[in-house]
Formats: C-alpha cells, sequence, structure tokens
C-alpha cells in the first residue's frame, strides 16, 4: 500500500504537534494544557504511523493518551487549580530560560542545516513488514532478542514506580 | 475525475481479497467510512427502540405504543425532541472543554469501528495493530468523560467522572490480559506467529477450526468471561453503571448536559456497547464466520447457510404482517396498520432482496456478524433487567481481586497449554 | 453503641476548599433527589466517600396535621390521618379509630374488627410491596418496580372496590365500618392470596440469592437490638435485629390474637435481613388474611356510637403495629366536641434517627440502601 | 520572481525525509525545555518533560525508519527496529516518572497546599 498525500498530513500533524505543544506551555489552566498535550501525543501517534511503526503508534494511543494522561488530570482534578490560576504562571528563571532556548536554537538550526549531509536521504520504499513482529524479536527472541534483559529491568522499574507512587500518594507522610 | 472514480470502483470490484483500505483505495475506504456511520447509526436507533421494548417487556409493561405501529417512530421523536431542546450550558462552566467533550466521546466511540471487520473483505481497513487500535481508541473515551465531569464544575458530575475514568482504566487492565491470552492463540500455527490484526484473528480461528471460546476447554471460556464482564463495566452499563448512579449521582458525568450535546453521549456509550461487542465476537466468537464453517461445508450447506438473512428479514416481515393482523380494527388505528403493513413490506423486499445471488454472498459474513453482535446487545439490556447495581468499592473488588488475577492466571495457563498442545499430541498419538 | 450525644453539630460555614485538603466532604444531598424517598434532604459529612455522619434535615413536607386535628371534631379528623403514611393509609385509620374508641369506651363489633384486619393487613402487603420495589430500584434493581407494582395494583382494586379510594382510602369509621363488605370481598381476597402466593417467590427468585444483592446489602446498615431500643426503632428494623416485639402480638389490638401467625425475626441486623424480615411478613400477612377471610362472622359493623362524640376528660395512648413500626396515636380529650391535643408517634419519623447510627463508617452507595430500608414515608416523618 | 535556491527548499520540503522528522523533534524539544524552564505549575512541568520525552520518541522512531533503508551490511534492513523498541522504553520511563511524580505531588500539595515548583525548596534547610 502506498501512503497517501504525506507532505500534506506530516504537514498538517507537525502543525498540531507544534500548537498543542505551544498551548501546553501556554495556558494558565492545566486541564487546557494537559488537554493540548493529548492533541500532540494522538498526532504523534498518527506520525509514528506514517513512519510505518504502528506498534509504537498503538502503545502511544494506549499508554500515553489513554493512561497517563488520564493520570494527569485525575491529578490535576485532585488539587486546586482555581487559585493557582490566579498566581504569577511563569517564574523568574527568564536568563536561564532564554540562555537554554539559545542553546536549543542553535541546535535545532545546526540539525536543520547541517541535517542533509548528516542524513543523506536513503529512500526506503519496500513492503509494509511485520513490524509488531519485529519489534517482539528484538525483544523477547532467543537468538536475536538483545533487549530481552532491559525489558525485565523496565518491568522492575515499573514494579518500583508502583510501589513509589502508592507511598508517595498515601493519606499521611 | 471521471475516470478516477471508475479505477477506483474496478479496482474494488477486482479485488475479492483486500479491504479498501489494504487495497488502498481511498474512494471505497470512503464510502465504507460513511456506510459504517450511517449504519452505526440507525444500529443505535434501532437499539433505542429494542432495549425500550425488550426491558419493558421484562418489566410487564409495554413499552412506547403511541409514536408510530408499536412505538416503531419513537427513536425519531426523541432525536427531534433532544435536537430542538434548549441547549444549556451551566454559567461557571469551562465552555471551551464543556463543548467538546461530548465530541471527544463521540469520536472514541466511532473512531473504533475503522477496524471492525464486518467480513473478510467487509472492512474500511485492516490494521497491523488492529486489536491494540481498537484497545486504545476505546480507551480514549475516558478522557471526553473526565473532561465532561470536570467543565460541568459541578459536584455530583466530578464525582461520575471521577468514578467511571477509575472504573475504565481498573478494568481496561483485566480486559486487556483476556486479549492478549486470544493474541497467544493466534499464534499457535505451524511458523509459530501471532496477529494482533482484527481479519487475522479470525482467519486464526477458521484455520484452527475452532472459536477461540472453545479453545483449551475451560481457557477460552474464562478469557471470554473476563472480556464479558470487563466489556460492561468498560461501558458503564448495569450492572456496573456508577458513573451514571441514577439514585446516587443522579445522572453521573453528564448531569449537566441537555439537548444535542447529552444525545451524543447516548449515542456514543451504544455504538461503544457495539464496539466492545464486535471485539468480542471476533476475538472469541468466530467475527463473521458462519457456524461450522469446516465441519458443514460444500456447495449445499454454503446455499443454506446463505439464505440465513433473506430468511431472518422475511420471517421479521411476516411477524410484522401477524401484528397487523392483531391490531385494532378500529378506524383511528388504520394509519398505525398501515405503518406497520409498510415496515413489513420493507423487511419482506429487504429479505428478497438478500436472496438475490450476487448480493448473498457479499452479505452473508455482515449478517453473521450482525447476528452474534445483536445477541451480545440483547444481553446487555438482560443484565440491566436482572441485575442491582454494584459499590464502588466491590465493583474495584471485583476488577482487581477477581478479574486481574484470574486473566494474568489464564495468560500463564494458555501460554502453556499452546507450548504443550505438540508435544502431548505427539506423545498421545505414540502411546495410543 | 453509638451515643447519640457524641454526635458533633456540622459546621456548615467553612467552605470545603479540594478534594484533598479537606479532611471532611460536605454533601447536600436532597431534597431533591431521586433517592431520598420525597423530600428528605441528607447533610452527609464524608471523608472520601466514606460517611462520617450524617444529618437529616425534615419539615419540608409538614402541613400541621396535628395542629389541624385540635379544629377538628373527632370524626372530622379521620381523613386526615390517611395523609400522613399515605402508602399505609388503612393502617393509620385503624390506630386513629382504635384509640378513639378506646377513648370513648367502645368496641367495634366482631364483623367489622375481621373486615379491619383482612384490610389492614392487605394494606401492609402492599405497603412492604412499595418499599421492596423503590429499594430494588434505589440499589439498581429496575425490574422488581414494575412486578411490585403489579401486585400492589390487585390489593388497591379490592380497596378501590370497598370504599372507592385508592390510596387514602378512609375505610374505617370509629366504632366500626361504614360500608358493609360489597358482593364477591371474600372471593376478590380469596383470588388475590392464591394469585399473590407465587409472586413473592417471583420476588425473592429476583433478589434474595442475587449475587449482587447479598454484597450490596449484608453487613450494611448494621443495628442492634440495643440501639435499636434506645433509639426508638420498631416494626421490621428492630425485629431483623433480633428484638421479637410485634405489638400485634405483645399488645394484641383488634381480634389479632385470634389469629396464628409468626413475627419473623433476623441476626444480624443488616439490611439483607431486613429485607427477608419483610418478605416473611407479607406471607405471615398472607396466612393472617387467610384466616381472616375463612371466619369472618356475620352481624353488625357499627358498635353504637353518639352522633355526636364528647369523649370524656382524660388522656389515652393506643398504639399499632403499622407496616413500618409502632404507629401510636395519644389523644387528650378535654370533654369538648374537638380533641384537646392529639400527637402521633409516627414510625417513619423514629426510625429516621437511626440513620446516622447505621450509617457511619459505611459508604455513599450505603446511605442509599439504608434509606431505602428504614421504609420511611416523608408524609408521615413531617406530618 | 523565485530563485532556483527557493524553488529546491520548496521542493525538498515537499519531499517529506527523516530530516523533517528530526526537525519536528528538535521543535518539540525546545518547546518542552522552555516550558520547564519557565513555567511555576507542577503539573504543567511535568507535562513539559513529557513533551520532551516525545521529542526523544520521534527522533529515535525517525531514525529506525532511516536505519531500516541503510544496506544489511552495517546492520538496516527491515529487522533494525531498535529506535522502536527505545522509544517503547522511553514509554515504560515515561509512564513511571508520571506515577511517581505525581505521587510526589500530591504529597506535596497535602502539605504545602501549592503545586509551584519554586516553593518546592525543602532540601534547601
Amino acid at each position: 500500500m502506498n501512503p497517501v498525500a504525506t507532505p500534506f498530513f506530516f504537514y498538517l500533524l507537525a502543525g498540531i504537534m507544534i500548537i498543542g505543544g505551544i498551548l501546553v506551555i501556554t495556558r494558565k489552566n492545566a486541564v487546557h494544557s494537559a488537554l493540548a498535550l493529548i492533541t500532540t501525543l494522538l498526532a504523534q501517534a498518527a506520525i509514528y504511523l506514517m513512519l510505518y511503526a504502528p506498534f509504537v503508534a498503538g502503545v502511544q494511543i494506549i499508554l500515553y493518551a489513554g493512561g497517563i494522561m488520564v493520570l494527569f488530570l485525575f491529578v490535576i482534578m485532585l488539587i486546586n487549580i482555581e487559585r493557582t490560576q490566579k498566581e504569577r504562571q511563569f517564574n523568574k528563571q527568564w536568563l536561564v530560560g532564554i540562555a537554554a532556548a539559545a542553546a536549543l536554537g542553535g541546535l535545532f538550526i545546526a540539525v536543520y542545516t547541517k541535517g542533509k549531509t548528516l542524513f543523506p536521504e536513503g529512500r526506503v520504499s519496500y513492503e509494509e513488514v511485520q513490524n509488531t513482529q519485529g519489534v517482539a524479536t528484538l525483544l523477547f527472541d532467543r537468538h536475536a532478542g538483545v533487549y530481552m534483559f532491559a525489558f525485565e529491568i523496565a518491568s522492575l522499574l515499573l514494579l518500583v514506580a508502583i510501589i513509589g507512587a502508592v507511598v508517595m500518594a498515601k493519606k499521611r507522610i | 475525475m471521471h475516470e478516477f472514480i471508475q479505477q477506483y470502483i474496478v479496482s474494488y470490484l477486482k479485488s475479492k481479497d483486500l479491504t479498501p483500505g489494504g487495497a488502498g483505495n481511498v474512494f471505497w475506504a470512503t464510502v465504507y467510512i460513511l456506510l459504517v456511520f450511517v449504519g452505526l447509526s440507525i444500529a443505535v436507533i434501532a437499539m433505542n427502540w429494542l432495549e425500550r421494548k425488550i426491558l419493558a417487556h421484562m418489566q410487564v409493561r409495554l413499552g412506547p405504543m403511541r409514536v408510530g405501529p408499536h412505538g416503531l417512530l419513537q427513536p425519531i421523536a426523541d432525536a427531534i425532541k433532544l435536537l430542538l431542546k434548549e441547549d444549556i450550558m451551566p454559567a461557571e462552566a469551562d465552555a471551551a472543554i464543556f463543548w467538546v467533550a461530548p465530541f471527544m466521546v463521540v469520536l472514541a466511540a466511532f473512531t473504533v469501528f475503522v477496524v471492525v471487520p464486518f467480513g473478510p473483505t467487509h472492512a474500511i481497513t485492516d490494521m497491523n495493530i488492529g486489536i491494540l487500535f481498537m484497545l486504545g481508541v476505546s480507551s480514549l473515551s475516558v478522557l471526553g468523560i473526565v473532561m465532561a465531569g470536570w467543565a460541568s464544575n459541578s459536584h455530583y458530575p466530578l464525582i461520575g467522572a471521577l468514578r467511571s475514568s477509575a472504573q475504565m482504566v481498573s478494568y481496561e487492565v483485566a480486559m486487556g490480559l483476556a486479549v492478549v491470552s486470544v493474541i497467544i492463540m493466534t499464534s499457535l500455527n505451524t511458523e509459530g506467529i501471532g496477529t494482533l490484526s482484527m481479519i487475522g484473528i479470525v482467519q486464526a480461528q477458521m484455520a484452527q477450526g475452532t472459536w477461540f471460546i472453545f479453545k483449551f476447554f475451560p481457557l477460552g471460556l474464562i478469557g471470554f468471561f473476563i472480556f464479558a464482564v470487563a466489556m460492561v463495566a468498560e461501558t458503564n452499563r448495569a450492572p456496573f453503571d456508577l458513573p451514571e448512579a441514577e439514585s446516587e449521582l443522579t445522572a453521573g458525568f453528564h448531569t449537566e448536559y441537555s439537548g444535542f450535546r447529552w444525545s451524543l453521549f447516548f449515542l456514543a456509550e451504544y455504538s461503544a456497547m457495539i464496539a466492545v461487542s464486535s471485539i468480542a465476537v471476533t476475538l472469541w466468537l468466530g467475527g463473521w464466520l458462519r457456524p461450522f464453517p469446516n465441519l458443514l461445508h460444500g456447495a449445499i450447506w454454503e446455499l443454506v447457510f446463505s439464505l440465513f438473512p433473506g430468511v431472518t428479514f422475511v420471517l421479521l416481515g411476516a411477524m410484522c404482517f401477524y401484528n397487523v393482523a392483531r391490531m385494532p380494527k378500529h378506524p383511528l388505528f388504520k394509519i398505525q396498520t398501515m405503518g406497520l403493513a409498510a415496515f413489513g413490506a420493507v423487511l419482506a423486499l429487504i429479505g428478497l432482496v438478500l436472496f438475490v445471488p450476487g448480493v448473498r454472498e457479499r452479505v452473508g459474513d455482515i449478517f453473521w456478524f450482525a447476528a452474534k453482535v445483536a445477541g451480545f446487545m440483547y444481553l446487555y439490556i438482560w443484565y440491566r433487567g436482572t441485575f442491582p447495581r454494584y459499590r464502588f468499592d466491590q465493583l474495584m473488588k471485583v476488577g482487581w481481586k477477581i478479574l486481574l488475577p484470574m486473566g494474568l492466571a489464564l495468560l500463564i495457563l494458555t501460554a502453556a497449554a499452546g507450548f504443550l498442545e505438540a508435544p502431548v499430541k505427539e506423545w498421545l498419538s505414540r502411546v495410543l | 453503641m453509638t451515643d447519640p450525644k457524641t454526635l458533633s453539630p456540622l459546621d456548615l460555614e467553612t467552605p470545603d476548599k479540594t478534594f484533598l485538603d479537606a479532611n471532611e466532604l460536605v454533601i447536600n444531598m436532597g431534597p431533591q433527589h431521586p433517592a431520598t424517598h420525597g423530600v428528605l434532604r441528607v447533610i452527609l459529612r464524608l471523608d472520601g466517600e466514606k460517611v462520617l455522619g450524617l444529618e437529616c434535615v425534615i419539615g419540608y413536607l409538614h402541613r400541621g396535621v396535628e395542629k389541624i386535628a385540635e379544629n377538628r371534631t373527632y370524626t372530622m379528623f379521620n381523613p386526615y390521618v390517611d395523609r400522613m403514611d399515605y402508602v399505609a393509609a388503612v393502617s393509620n385509620g385503624l390506630g386513629y379509630c382504635e384509640a378513639v374508641e378506646k377513648l370513648l369506651s367502645v368496641e367495634a363489633p366482631p364483623r367489622a374488627q375481621y373486615v379491619r384486619v383482612i384490610l389492614t393487613e392487605l394494606n401492609r402487603i402492599a405497603s412492604h410491596q412499595l418499599w421492596l420495589g423503590t429499594h430494588a430500584l434505589d440499589i439498581g434493581a429496575i425490574t422488581p418496580l414494575f412486578y411490585t407494582f403489579r401486585d400492589r395494583e390487585e390489593i388497591l382494586k379490592i380497596f378501590e372496590k370497598y370504599c372507592g379510594a385508592r390510596l387514602t382510602t378512609h375505610a374505617f369509621r370509629i366504632g366500626g365500618l361504614q360500608y358493609e363488605t360489597y358482593d364477591g370481598f371474600e372471593k376478590d381476597v380469596k383470588n388475590f392470596l392464591t394469585f399473590f402466593a407465587p409472586k413473592i417467590d417471583e420476588y425473592e427468585e429476583l433478589l434474595t440469592t442475587n449475587r449482587i444483592w447479598l454484597e450490596r446489602t449484608k453487613g450494611v446498615g448494621v443495628i442492634s437490638g440495643k440501639d435499636c431500643i434506645a433509639l426508638g426503632v420498631t416494626g421490621p428494623v428492630l425485629r431483623a435485629s433480633g428484638v421479637k416485639w410485634d405489638i400485634r402480638k405483645a399488645q394484641p389490638y383488634a381480634n389479632y390474637k385470634n389469629f396464628d401467625f409468626k413475627i419473623p425475626t433476623g441476626e444480624h441486623g443488616d439490611t439483607y435481613d431486613r429485607y427477608l424480615v419483610r418478605m416473611v411478613e407479607m406471607r405471615q400477612s398472607c396466612r393472617i388474611i387467610e384466616q381472616a377471610v375463612a371466619g369472618i362472622p356475620e352481624g353488625p359493623i357499627m358498635a353504637k356510637v353518639p352522633k355526636v362524640m364528647k369523649p370524656p376528660v382524660g388522656e389515652v395512648y393506643h398504639s399499632i403495629e403499622a407496616p413500618k413500626g409502632e404507629l401510636g396515636y395519644f389523644i387528650v380529650s378535654d370533654g369538648s366536641t374537638q380533641p384537646y391535643r392529639i400527637r402521633v408517634r409516627p414510625p417513619s419519623f423514629v426510625n429516621l434517627q437511626a440513620l446516622d447510627v447505621m450509617c457511619r463508617g459505611q459508604l455513599v452507595a450505603d446511605v442509599i440502601a439504608v434509606i431505602g430500608t428504614l421504609d420511611i414515608v416523608l408524609g408521615e416523618v413531617d406530618r | 520572481m523565485l530563485s532556483a535556491q527557493f524553488e529546491t527548499d520548496m521542493e525538498a520540503m515537499l519531499h517529506i525525509s527523516t530530516l523533517h522528522y528530526l526537525v519536528l523533534g528538535a521543535a518539540l524539544f525546545l518547546l518542552g525545555v522552555i516550558g520547564v524552564l519557565t513555567r511555576r505549575n507542577v503539573v504543567i512541568v511535568l507535562m513539559s518533560i513529557e513533551l520532551i520525552l516525545n521529542a526523544v520518541n520521534l527522533n529515535l522512531v525517525a531514525l529506525s525508519r532511516y536505519w531500516q533503508g541503510m544496506p544489511a551490511h552495517m546492520g538496516g534492513g527491515p529487522g533494525a527496529l531498535h529506535g522502536q523498541v527505545f522509544a517503547i522504553f522511553v514509554i515504560t520511563d515515561a509512564a513511571a516518572e508520571a506515577a511517581v511524580g505525581l505521587g510526589i505531588l500530591i504529597a506535596f500539595f497535602r502539605n504545602k497546599e501549592t503545586v509551584n515548583v519554586d516553593e518546592v525548596n525543602l532540601l534547601k534547610w
């Protein structure tokens, strides 16, 4: 199957992502920020699909948009929003902010200008492979599964996170 | 342009084994999207009427009888009422989110149908990650519910929203485990490669010669049971309808909604019910497969089973005519009687069209799929007529302490069964 | 037991700030709420979903029935009592008529007594049916409501045939009955009994062994017999806590001592026991009606009472076992045609006091179940 | 009057390559960093971190795609999905980070009744 109107979709999704990102860091109301972030994440899932990474896209939707962001919304609703909205929204680290932004902006420009030579475009046009199966091979296969150990460590990380979250969110500390 | 469309139509008619999405046929994909959308809306409307009628008959009453013969036009009257109602927004509500929330829920509920396979070629597209996509997108409706509850800026909706998000997130876990057990089952072929594609799952059931509900008895049945419980919780229906517990929270997260926007929630709830039922049907009940496709094959059986859709519709039409005969003969009922007769005639006509050979073959899959989904819909109504409501802590207990361990055990057992199947068979054949 | 004195008054001035930093969340349930059975307002103090305490605000349906009585003659006041507990109007009438009869020292003739018992017990069944339907509806089961209303209809038909009214019947008069029973009354009642016996099984089939019903009702709203007595709780609620107290047996009125029936009691005092007790009570009522219909004597239906009732100066307290508990009338007479004071001891009002004790430590959803199980009628609570 | 350079630029823009995704990723990263550095609300800071992680993910997946197009003797080919596996690990990490971060946030909010970062200075004394 050949992709249709790739540039159009790319620029559409990229636009959504950038606007969403800007909204995330500028909105006063944290719920609005969260919703902007959800939009960004969903657009990013679509971009993963364009990059022939459907499994990552699925994980992105389930975990990020369906799981993590619900957690965020949950917490935002639990804490008091009315008051934080009236407070000053930005802290006074303008200098650091500008410096970091300038440095990263430099990186940004560097990527843009040097990118051509760094990444000579090898246009790949092969049939869509069994992407999910490929990922699973790397994760679990007896021979090719180079990330099996890392995978187990990740499960440990999640366990630690669960315990940590439960301890932190308990009634009194 | 003209040639373009022609080319698309021809390319669809030529490709007998591909979905429009799979063939990259944008035109047909669009047509399918519209068809699914319209079909779903009709299904929701029909479901509305059927639920009220069936529930009423379970509760020794008649249900809607006034609008149209046997209340057939009641859903339309309701829809008109809802659309004409004043659209109220609470003064303190967060307008933008309040406005977006119902659309979010509807969007999540409808997008799921992109990958639902109504037949081997009757799906909008066949995604590589079909079931993952379905679970993911259906979980997005939580966001809409939370947004609705929060934006209303009122206690009861907020509690409803928190409850429903906690409930949906918890039951997703058990649901996911049950689904994974099916995916393990699909990998029991010679290459040992499973699939996440919805069409692939049904084809795996065809290839293995059994619906997954009967696979590794009783493991498949347990998985199906877990999913069947979790899907009721997932769609916030009785007995897990706490988010909208009428006696406690008035109407839960959509308390402050009215008119058109409320009807969107309604639409989303019913299409979500159909969506999760379609997942269950696809994963455990053989999707579009007719009963006994391997056992009763051959031209004659094909013919017999392909007559089912037509016969069903003709029978429905006949039922209408039977009721026309039972209608009161009073002149005031003349229009109603005629309406019922017309409805019966339309049903019978559809039935007759379904007997046409070309249509017959193409529609069989959809019919069997829809029939299985309809069974689930009946189950939903039956639950609602029978069960009291769970309390919130009990609901969580069922989700985390019963279904989740069951799901984990099921997963391990399924994997073990799949692993041992071939050696045990070999050993048995050697011993016997 | 929880001492009612330790209940601190609610602090409604300080608003709850958020869900998290406030230890208590105050939620106002009612007066417009689908599950408060009318216009009861309950102020709940919650910790999360756990009930720390609650306060009932009543009086939204206050009509001053007791005050009205002071300006009406004894006969004129009779219809008013029907409006208190409107789902058990016959019982209310019985209690009032018997109290005045006690004051006048007259006794209704045997035939009237039998008819009174039949109608009162029918009314008890009707009241329990309404309770069952609404209680199940509160807990989320819709269907029992329609079943019970279908069968309650048969009782109401008998009432309608007998006295013309379905709900506020005004069936009895001081000194007996106004109307002789209509032709076929006994047949109707017998028909109802044969019709109704399998229906109770039907209700029980829907609920008694339903797992969700068990989980929602077992161990919910537990109250001990001691607590019940301390709070003055009577009726099925008291009996479900294991106290065998039924005024029909303890202080027989009408001619209940002629009938053979059992008083069901529970063990745990939870919502499920109360449910079971009421179900058995319905069956026992059927038994009483059966015996009453079989033994109904011929004879006059009205005792000799003066046209203008002027009871001697004095006071009287008479209580009966209404479907909801002990319904008492305390009448003070100053010798005139109008009572000097009438005080009603309504079972719903007294039972409602137990709500706080029963709900502490339970969840919000249980409050609804407990309100349902107390079987209150706001018309009677507020009077 | 369009210069030849501009025309080739336009053509390059319509020809979506790995570079496009990298630039997009860099932009998201930039936004995330600005958010982390300038916002006071902890929740939004955490969300900005999610934005950064997503920018990284985008790069990883885009480069994975790029790597798949490389010749097999250099480790490329259809099976070279290391970037995607990394992305999945990053998502796992993000989930853990969100859970713990929000847990800390709730504990913090309960004690100080604020969600501002510049008031999280308990470790100072």
